[in-house]
């Protein structure tokens, strides 16, 4: 196999899978921290936010990069909702009742999707699209867009947790939930923010599957094991370390193919994380130990 | 008794023990003392079994135990406290004590099922003696509230309390008097004592209240960044000049 | 002077039963005030009831003239209030640098003057600065602890056992600067268990027993009181 | 006045939420056409209703014997349409329908062990066993002159079995297996299974899968980079959803196969029927769930509404024997029936001939993508 | 609807709630009582559930197995290597915490499932396993539910002592030490690792268990059953509603949710019939939202569990804890 094949058919499309699973796994990433849940509904939200742009581009008759935008905000109103109406009674209690409680949304926010955009495949474009070829590297511009947009955003996120006041205030609050609020750091907001990000990039992660492949309703659900992989791969808390997770998992189902027969593509972000844990427990950055 | 030998312990970069030597006698309650971070609970760590040894050794009894888990160590009679108080949160304090005593036949599954007698009768023992030492340590009323709810000074002294489930022969304790009322403090004086002089327990102790150090403790050793700094009766080492500086202060000082 | 902290006849738990019954205690402006009493007696209780941390069944708070029973805590910090509380009291995850940095997180500005004056008391801490503060000694923390608090400016500083694990140097300084806060017009609320050095240099003490308010009186009185000295003050 | 007459209910189960969420709406509502042209034609027996009670397996066997249970006993079905997987057909007739002595017919469950359930005779399909179609896939291949193909199959009984079978039969008959490759569904990318199918040389990808599912991603991202220049599916891929979300255009080189009646104008009566009720009829394993429900029906008339007689009644109605009857005769076949005449319903899937085992051996037809959607290029044997 | 279909409407849940009450009681072994996070309960299900399909179905060509032994050995199998595949798993994963040994049993279970799903000769892949002997299974309908109920309950009666003298006893008390705080719990002597295997170990024998009565109770095994969904999740759902660390909690839980499961269908069938499919996605949302409300009202299960060592009657009443 020649190497603009193996760059061409499998590491490319890797990379675009792992933009996507990359978005995904910063806001799992961020719950895990600064909640400590495992957040099952993450996939579902991010079915839905894949389906209010469609409901936007279909309306509207707008591209789906201009109907992003409205997907982000809608999902993250929707996130910070959820959290509101059923997760914040929750929060002085074990956190296995979060998860569990979180497994209830995720068939919840799935039946809503269903109820309202039924369970056929839809696409934002109808027919296909070939790609461009730039030095014998075939790329679509969806391609592009779809690694350019999640490094910006996760870039965006990476100043705002390093430089601002709030952002540590999010680690303060991860760390020592008690204390933070002993220190005037009102917890509500923390809180509130956490799932304005997640709930945004949720979004992002769904409408970018959406553009590379199709919408359905089991999508998000779907992506939800890998990107729970990526975001421990990388190393819990840590932002930079989601977007690497995500990549290596991306790369890898790609990859896998070349040596693993291919029933088992979906195996392998397990192999690895299971391999990582082995040697390396944090995770790849060094993350928080739970 | 027990020889720690040139004890290294290093933490990404950072020496936190830096060749540290000392031996301790059977029978005898060594205290060690110093500045806050000089490598006191380190060196525990080190010697329960908690931390493996940058580098150094370790020898118990005439045997090697460097590096050996810390549930190794309790079988062969070495018992430690924490300074960080670290109950079982979810247990009551009745059952925190319970849980410690040694060689429990209900610890096996089957013999829950082969030999429900002999377990029971252990079990009435070891509670025998628990609800005693609660007793003791003033927990009664709280004996059957989950340990994560006492209070701070609770559960240092539930801490202590573990130590007296078993029987050991060196027994680590770090910093047992932080928080602890000074009434009841007295009274775990003369318990240590007992345990030192009728039961034959080693103790080697972190305290920074000299009171208690004077009361009770012969030899004294010193640590300041990692190192012995001196070691000998209270008396030589309290009016030592270093020790003065860098650990008593004035006032303290000053009284002796 | 005026009265700037009053708990009056204070009732409640954590759960059903009542950990405090009917507690009453003030602190004045610019005093030190130091509760001593057994263990389980409910003193850090009753600290945490003045931040609302749990269930209040009588009995109010007031602060510099507002009720405060039923603020949220940041509310409170805000208001002038700052704690430290005896146990999990530092950010492990974050370094002794941004502890410091939380703890001023309401105030607006430069935080170097504030820094330094932490650094000053604690120099062991500020060589260190970009440690975990996790991984630090017990007295360590302790000290970490105690500039968090201090990095605000408050009204009224609360400190549960701030003594606990320091070494006899700075159980002195921690004392020393405590009066020096004073000075600096900030009162003090402290628990100890080193009651006799507490009481010494404290304006006012109240000993707690079982939930409840047992004497009160001025720090020698107290110390005089052969009673008190055996069964709280270890003889 | 009419003396109250009490409906008759049979079970549409069905895997409405879970994996096959996307496929199960259009077989029940296939089934719910046929219902209601019964209903529409005079009703059953003396006027009762006939009533199809859904339920919902989910895809699984932990569902499926729930909502067969349910429908039996709770609803009290006289006999079923489904349940739409195998896993939940072979649980939910071992431990609910057999032994409640209900009549169960899948119209989508189509692995061969369905074949070997000790069944009583009471477990029939109008979908042929997965053996079936992948050998007449294999041949017909064969004859339309393609030597050398590649093989991807979603990883579950229904590819497994197709691709199984294709193999073994495509082999015999002297063809080239360039590539044969399962894979999960759901993921987001496939463009690396198809890279390295396609290193096998063969430009023909046969594709076991579901058109409205992973082998719509699977054919868009074949088509989009340029691997492979035909494709061919299953009955599974022959579904509108690559026709609307690819477009027509790109699809002048993809075929598939599925089962049809012999008589073929069964297939257009059907076809016209579902359409006019506002349905796909190329959603996937519609015509099997109509011709399920609609023998079912016939059945139960013929057993005059006891379950007791319907296993040996669906057999009669279409044993090849007798008065023709296609979808939606049902008047004429109410009739015929009174009249204690034989009659042989020819379905849209098939004339379904029941064996021994209650299998089908099916009739299939070769399809490709015209301009309104799928034109048959020739029979299937 | 007649009487005798509730019976058997009854008894046929009695069945499931039996089976996946041992699914909890195991769960309940590793989460409740050593805090083991496994998330990977369907893994341990299937290897019961095929061990048992393969020794007792009759001989087929294309994989091994087919041994046509009783049932009653085909079910001790399951518990064997239900156990044997936990050891090697537990030895890997047991060292992670809490949330990581989530992740890492959820892998383990997607990798068992795959390879269930896709190896021919071990499982007869996609396929599944059919024709096992159902004990009982000649009855009459109603007769045979009921005796394989009675059945059920009696295994799940023997399970429940079991795990119930374990929990009672010194072990039990150590296994909840070593949940609460793993350091001091090997600084008191306790072989930490070695202890939280026997627990994994114990667990998922039970839950091996559970997959071979499942199998047996509808003659087959397919890949289909292993859904994480509906092996996985819905367990964690009914230990952590029943009340985690509650072995009768574990069990009313079983019920509760399975009940919730299916009724909540027959509640959505009373929409009307245009929305026959739409009521079985409301119906999704219905039991999430029966979930949240369960939740709220009693976040610490329906059964909390008990202060142990406050069971003797003279004891005075625990004050209620602010947090756990
Ligand atoms: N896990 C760790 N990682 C990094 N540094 C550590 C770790 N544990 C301890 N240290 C450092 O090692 C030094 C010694 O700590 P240690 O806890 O042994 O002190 P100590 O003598 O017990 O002090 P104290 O009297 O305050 O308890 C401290 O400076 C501390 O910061
Ligand atoms: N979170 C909690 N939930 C329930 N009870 C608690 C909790 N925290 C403390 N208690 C109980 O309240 C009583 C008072 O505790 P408190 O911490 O106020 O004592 P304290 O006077 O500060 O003691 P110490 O000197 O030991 O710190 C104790 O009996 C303790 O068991
Ligand atoms: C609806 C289809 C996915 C069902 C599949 N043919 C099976 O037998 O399970
Ligand atoms: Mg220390
Ligand atoms: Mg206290």
């Amino acid at each position: 196999m020649g190497f603009l094949e193996l760059v061409n058919f499998y590491i490319i499309p890797g990379i675009v899978l792992g933009s996507i699973y990359a978005l995904g796994a910063v806001g799992i990433t961020l719950i895990f921290a600064i909640l400590r849940y495992a957040h099952l509904a993450h996939g579902d939200l991010a079915t839905l936010g894949a389906f209010v742009a469609f409901a936007v581009v279909t309306g509207i008759g707008v591209s789906p990069y201009a109907a992003l935008p409205v997907a982000i905000v809608a999902t993250a109103l929707v996130a910070v909702g959820i959290d509101k109406v059923f997760y914040e009674h929750l929060r002085e209690r074990p956190k296995i009742i979060t998860v569990i409680a979180s497994l209830g949304i995720a068939l919840m926010v799935r039946a809503v999707v269903q109820v309202i955009w039924g369970v056929d495949s839809e696409s934002y474009v109808r027919g296909i699209s070939r790609p461009d070829v730039y030095f014998g590297l075939r790329i679509r511009d969806r391609e592009i867009y779809t690694v350019l947009a999640m490094l910006a955003l996760v870039g965006a996120l990476y100043v705002f947790l390093s430089r601002s006041k709030w952002g540590k205030a999010m680690r303060a609050m991860s760390d020592n939930p008690n204390l933070a609020l002993l220190s005037g750091i009102d917890n509500k907001t923390v809180i509130v923010l956490t799932w304005v990000i997640a709930g945004g990039l949720c979004a992002a992660a769904g409408v970018f599957l959406g553009i590379n492949t199709e919408l359905k309703s089991m999508m998000g659900w779907q992506m939800l094991l890998p990107m729970f992989a990526a975001a421990i791969l990388g190393g819990v808390g840590r932002v930079e370390g989601a977007v690497l997770g995500g990549l290596i998992v991306g790369l890898a189902e790609e990859l896998s193919v070349l040596i693993l027969p291919s029933e088992y593509k979906a195996a392998t972000a397990f192999v690895i994380l299971l391999f990582m844990l082995l040697v390396r427990p944090t995770g790849i950055l060094r993350g928080k130990v739970l | 008794m027990l020889e720690l030998n040139q004890l290294v312990m290093d933490f990404s970069g950072f020496r936190a023990v830096n060749g540290c030597s000392f031996k301790v006698d059977e029978g005898t309650i060594t205290a060690l003392i110093g500045p806050n971070g000089a490598g006191k609970t380190t060196l525990f760590n080190m010697i329960a079994g908690a931390l493996k040894p940058t580098s150094g050794t370790i020898t118990f009894q005439g045997g090697d135990i460097t590096g050996l888990p810390s549930n190794e160590l309790f079988s062969k009679g070495l018992v430690r406290t924490f300074q960080i108080p670290h109950e079982f949160h979810r247990l009551t304090a009745l059952e925190n004590l319970m849980m410690v005593a040694p060689n429990q036949p209900g610890e096996a599954l089957l013999s829950n099922w082969l030999s429900w007698g002999r377990v029971k009768a252990v079990e009435k023992d070891v509670e025998a003696k628990a609800e005693e030492t609660l007793e003791f340590l003033g927990l009664t009323q709280v004996a059957h509230e989950r340990a994560g709810n006492l209070s701070g000074g609770q559960k240092k002294l539930l801490e202590l309390g573990r130590t007296m489930m078993t029987d050991a022969k060196l027994v680590l304790l770090d910093e047992p008097a932080a928080g602890v009322n000074r009434t009841l403090l007295r009274k775990l004086e003369e318990k240590i004592e007992i345990l030192n002089k009728e039961r034959g327990y080693t103790f080697i102790l972190i305290e920074h209240d000299m009171e208690m150090i004077e009361k009770l403790c012969d030899p004294v050793v010193c640590m300041a960044e990692g190192r012995v700094l001196i070691e000998g009766s209270f008396q030589t080492v309290r009016s030592d000049p270093q020790v003065l500086e860098a650990y008593l202060g004035e006032t303290v000082g000053a009284e002796a | 002077m005026s009265t700037l902290l009053s708990m009056e006849d204070l009732t409640g738990g954590y759960g059903e039963a009542d950990i405090l019954r009917s507690v009453s205690l003030h602190v004045d402006d610019r005093e030190i005030v130091v509760i001593v009493g057994p263990n389980g007696a409910g003193k850090s209780t009753a600290m945490k009831a003045v931040f609302g941390l749990l269930k209040v069944r009588g009995g109010r708070t007031v602060f510099d003239g507002d009720d405060i029973t039923g603020w949220s805590p940041n509310k409170i910090v805000q208001r002038g209030i700052c704690y430290v509380p005896q146990v999990d009291n530092i950010f492990r995850e974050m370094s002794i640098q941004e502890n410091l940095e939380m703890g001023a997180f309401l105030k607006k500005g430069d935080l170097s003057a504030a820094y330094d004056r932490v650094y000053e008391l604690f120099p062991d801490l500020k060589e260190r600065r970009r440690t975990l503060a996790g991984s630090l000694s017990g007295g360590q923390r302790q000290m970490v602890a105690m500039g968090r608090a201090l990095m605000l400016d408050p009204k009224l500083l609360l400190l549960d056992e701030p003594t606990a694990g320091l070494s006899p140097r700075y159980m002195e300084q921690i004392f020393q600067i405590s009066r020096d806060v004073r000075d600096t017009g900030v009162a003090i609320l402290l628990v100890e268990q080193h009651a006799k050095q507490a009481l010494a240099f404290a304006d006012r003490g109240y000993v707690l027993a079982a939930g409840q308010n047992r004497h009160e009186g001025t720090g020698a009185d107290l110390l005089a009181n052969r009673e008190i000295a055996e069964m709280f003050l270890g003889g | 006045s009419v003396p109250a007459k009490a409906d008759v209910k049979i079970g549409l189960i069905g895997g409405v939420s879970g994996p096959i969420a996307a496929m199960a709406p259009a077989m029940i509502s296939a089934a719910e056409l046929a219902i209601s042209q019964v209903n529409a034609q005079g009703g059953m027996m003396d006027g009762e209703q006939l009533v199809g009670v859904v339920g919902d397996s989910q895809c699984n066997p932990q569902g499926g014997t729930d909502a067969a249970t349910k429908a039996v006993n709770i609803e009290g079905v006289v006999g079923m349409v489904g349940p739409h997987c195998s896993g939940a057909v072979l649980a939910a007739s071992a431990s609910v329908t057999v032994p409640a002595g209900i009549v169960m017919v899948t119209p989508s469950g189509t692995s061969p062990e369905i074949t070997n359930i000790e069944d009583n005779d009471l477990v029939f399909r109008t979908v042929p066993s997965d053996d079936y179609q992948g050998r007449a896939l294999a041949r017909t291949l064969i004859e339309q002159g393609y030597g050398k193909v590649a093989v991807a199959y979603i990883n579950n009984d229904y590819g497994t079995g197709l691709a199984q079978a294709f193999r073994a039969e495509f082999e015999a008959q002297g063809g080239e297996i360039a590539g044969f490759a399962a894979h999960e569904e759901g993921k987001a990318s496939y463009r690396s299974n198809l890279a390295d199918l396609a290193s096998g040389g063969a430009n023909t990808l046969v594709l076991f899968d579901y058109g409205d599912g992973t082998g719509l991603t699977m054919l868009r991202q074949a088509l989009e980079n340029g691997f492979f220049e035909t494709f061919i599916g299953g009955d599974g891929m022959k579904s509108n959803a690559p026709i609307n979300e690819l477009g027509a255009e790109n699809l002048s080189t993809f075929f598939a196969s599925a089962p049809v009646g012999e008589a073929s104008n069964s297939l257009e009566t059907f076809n016209a029927a579902f359409t006019e009720a506002g349905g796909d009829p190329d959603a996937i394993f519609v015509t099997t769930a109509y011709d399920a429900a609609f023998m079912l029906a016939l059945a139960l008339e013929k057993a005059g509404g006891d379950k007791e007689g319907v296993s040996a009644a669906l057999r009669e109605i279409s044993n090849g024997e007798g008065e023709p009857i296609l979808p939606g005769e049902w008047a004429k076949a109410k009739e015929l029936i009174a009249a204690g005449t034989a009659i042989d319903y020819k379905g849209a899937a098939g004339d379904h001939n029941f064996d021994e085992n209650g299998d089908v051996p099916g009739t299939f037809a070769f399809f490709k993508v015209g301009n309104d959607g799928f034109e048959v290029v020739t029979q299937m044997k | 609807m007649e009487f005798i279909g509730l019976v058997n409407y009854a008894l046929f849940m009695g069945i499931f709630i039996a089976i996946y009450a041992l699914l909890a009681l195991g769960l309940n072994i590793q989460w409740g009582f050593a805090g083991l996070f496994n998330a990977g309960i369907a893994g341990f299900f299937a290897v019961g559930a095929y061990t048992s399909a393969i020794i007792t179905s009759a001989a087929a060509d294309g994989r091994i197995g087919g041994f046509e032994l009783p049932f009653l050995v085909g079910w001790a199998g399951a518990m064997v290597a239900a156990g044997l595949i936990a050891w090697p798993i537990g030895k890997i994963c047991l060292r992670f915490r809490s949330d990581y040994l989530a992740i890492a049993t959820i892998g383990v279970a997607e990798i068992i499932r795959l390879v269930i799903k896709s190896e021919e000769a071990l499982t007869n892949s996609a396929r599944g396993i059919t024709g096992l002997p159902r004990p009982f299974g000649d009855l009459p309908y109603v007769e045979s539910q009921a005796a394989f109920l009675l059945l059920m309950i009696a295994i799940l009666f023997v399970a429940y002592l079991l795990v119930e003298r374990q929990f009672n006893s010194p072990w039990g008390r150590m296994m909840r030490a070593i949940r609460d705080n793993e350091l001091a719990a090997r600084a008191m002597g306790k072989d930490v690792e070695y202890r939280r295997l026997q627990a994994f170990i114990f667990g998922a024998a039970l839950m091996g268990l559970g997959g071979a009565l499942f199998a047996h109770f509808n003659r087959s095994i397919t890949p289909e059953a292993i859904d994480p969904m509906v092996a996985t999740f819905l367990v964690w759902i009914m230990l952590i509603l029943g009340g985690a660390g509650n072995n009768r909690g574990a069990i009313l839980g079983a019920a509760v949710v399975w009940i919730i499961w299916s009724v909540s269908e027959i509640a959505t069938d009373q929409l009307p019939h245009e929305y026959a499919v739409k009521a079985k996605y409301i119906r999704l949302f219905l039991i999430g939202l029966l979930l949240q409300l369960v939740l709220r009202f009693r976040p610490e299960g329906l059964l909390p569990e008990p202060l142990r060592g406050d069971q003797g009657a003279s004891r005075r009443e625990p004050k209620s804890s602010a947090r756990v």
